[in-house]
């Protein structure tokens, strides 16, 4: 193992001893200044077949251990939080469909939502309150956090599983274009459908 | 309706290994199961009958789907199970989904029973496809779960330290302003040129005593002299004539309004 | 960087993840009894130029940051800031009077002085305390610093303009007045400009 040069340890040890997951521009900082762009590129290749890699989280920076060896530390570790199957529902619409209003959640779903379940995402620190909707009633609306990032392990929301697939198959499309798409009726909401003469 | 399922379930978590849910888990023969549980509302029971036809959500057949339905509720409401009002709801739009359907094409209601069909099918393939994602992203390698972060960072402290900044102007200048504003105040009135009341009832009564005519105020005031000069001692003359006139020792006329000021002496 | 071997990897990772130091037999136990001695070891050395390093201390291994780079975890961040004109006045008063007690400074300022305006002036390294006042209540009393002379640029004290000099270049001109002539006004409140006739 070469000796890697000063600026890639010190970005090393900055981002061991970080308790946090830290952006580039953090680093920087912390550094004085330092260009880290290469430095962090460097170690990640450095670090990617050892034990312990270093990965980038929503353009967050930290260090976990490979993938491959959950087996051998699951055990040590009580299981993370399990959530209940609607928190994990409303947490993939929200991740697929971000920003998204409650009711619109609530349209895929088929149910209520209870407030609960928002909250459990949101005390995981995994969605959060963006905004609200610019239409009557001015809707909350909900999107994910860093944190959902660094959490599942995705670069970004583009690396959220199948979402290319949903997007092409217009699955991410609500309900009423689907249907204005499939009935081949250009405009749903202003075109009637065209009333077929009755043959009495 | 709530989060839970019809019943007041138990399963508030469940594990990724059971995503299928609880319908799914009942065996093929056990056509009558029933367990209502498992379900989030009747969007839920729907899906877990579409997925129990094992073919392309695209592909279900809406008719078939409507009939299991309706037989699971028939079947609920046989054994007593006090069924939520939305499966209620669902069950009557979904006979009236499944008459529409059956009627000669001329004689359909509108919207189309198909466009409702087809409404239906959308939804549930929306439903489907978050459900699965929902599973996949809970499949992930998650952090705390399957990677671990460094169990004990040493953490990052930054001691902010300032640095002050002032110039030799600034201070210069402060404390000149300080002086400034602690100085003790002075108020000086400028030496302006006035003729004082005394020294213009001397001068008037001076004067009137040579004279016996009537004179204008005017003749009283010093010649050539500077014209605030003058100004002061019309106003004082005035007064002094005014005072002279008092104590009885000049008249005073004016013939017309704005008009000149006479004085005259009286004689004691 | 070669690939470690597995075990080296197990043993990385599961020290990485510890929260405290570990055991070789603690490490062993947890990897199923596996012998990790030559594996801490070639760990160790690999990580010996790194910004983070393996090591054995009382029997128990684990990771830190590299020792020369122990500056990185608690760092100094300078920022400039711009001494507030109540500091500056104390500085002045501080620098004319010296040595002076703050019952002094408040006389000739004023107004009170709070305690933290002199506490930033000795922060600044500009203003010290050289003693007390041999008077009732033993004041402490405050001189200006090395530094102050040289922040300055002033050769000593006596480089300091007398009272004279300030009046003759306007500084002891009521601040209004002096405002006034350097925003060039003639004369404020009796002037107006004047009104140009709209030309409709």
């Amino acid at each position: 193992m070469t000796r890697p040069d000063d600026l890639v340890r010190a970005v090393e040890a900055t981002l061991f001893a970080a308790e946090e997951p830290m952006s580039a521009e953090a680093i920087s900082t912390h550094l004085g200044g330092a260009n880290v762009k290469d430095a962090l590129a460097e170690l990640a290749e450095q670090y990617r077949t050892r034990g312990v890699q270093l990965v980038e989280r929503g353009k967050r920076w930290h260090f976990q251990t490979a993938p491959d060896l959950a087996h051998l530390l699951r055990r040590e570790r009580e299981e993370t939080r399990r959530l209940s199957r609607a928190a994990t529902e409303v947490l993939a619409i929200v991740a697929y469909h971000e920003p998204v209003s409650r009711a619109e959640i609530e349209a895929i779903r088929g149910v209520q939502t209870a407030k609960g379940t928002l909250d459990v995402l949101m005390e995981a620190g995994w969605v959060r309150i963006v905004g609200r909707r610019e239409v009557p009633g001015r809707p909350v609306i909900y999107a994910t956090t860093p944190d959902f990032l660094s959490h599942f392990g995705l670069e970004s929301r583009k690396d959220l599983p199948g979402i290319d697939e949903l997007r092409a198959a217009g699955l991410l499309d609500p309900v009423e274009d689907a249907l204005a798409a499939a009935m081949d009726v250009p405009d749903v909401g202003e075109t009637e459908p065209a009333e077929q003469e009755s043959t009495d | 309706m709530n989060e839970d399922g019809l019943i007041d379930s138990p399963a508030v978590s469940f594990s990724e290994d059971e995503w299928q849910g609880v319908a799914s888990a009942a065996t093929e023969d056990q056509a009558l199961y029933l367990e209502l549980d498992g379900w989030e509302g009747p969007l839920d029971l729907l899906l877990d009958l579409a997925r129990r036809q094992k073919v392309d959500l695209r592909r279900i057949s809406i008719l078939e789907l409507v009939d299991q339905y309706l037989t699971y509720i028939e079947q609920a409401e046989a054994l007593r199970l006090e069924l939520a009002a939305d499966y209620l709801v669902m069950a009557a739009w979904l006979a009236y989904l499944k008459s529409a359907l059956l009627l000669p094409r001329e004689e359909q209601p509108d919207p189309s029973p198909e466009e409702l069909a087809l409404r239906l099918q959308l939804r549930l393939q929306r439903l489907a496809a978050m459900r699965d994602a929902a599973a996949r992203l809970m499949g992930r390698d998650r952090l705390g779960r399957d990677v671990f972060q460094r169990g004990a960072p040493e953490g990052l402290r930054i001691d902010r330290k300032n640095l002050w900044q002032c110039d030799w102007f600034a201070l210069v200048q402060a404390y000149g302003q300080v002086k400034a504003r602690t100085v003790p105040v002075v108020h000086m009135v400028r030496d302006r040129m006035v003729m004082t009341l005394d020294s213009a009832l001397s001068r008037v009564s001076a004067m009137l005593g040579v004279n016996i005519d009537w004179m204008d105020l005017r003749d009283f005031l010093p010649p050539h002299a500077d014209p605030k000069l003058k100004r002061s001692a019309l106003a004082s003359s005035f007064v002094a004539a005014l005072e002279l006139a008092r104590l009885g020792k000049a008249e005073i006329a004016q013939e017309h309004v704005f008009g000149p000021l006479k004085l005259r002496g009286i004689k004691a």
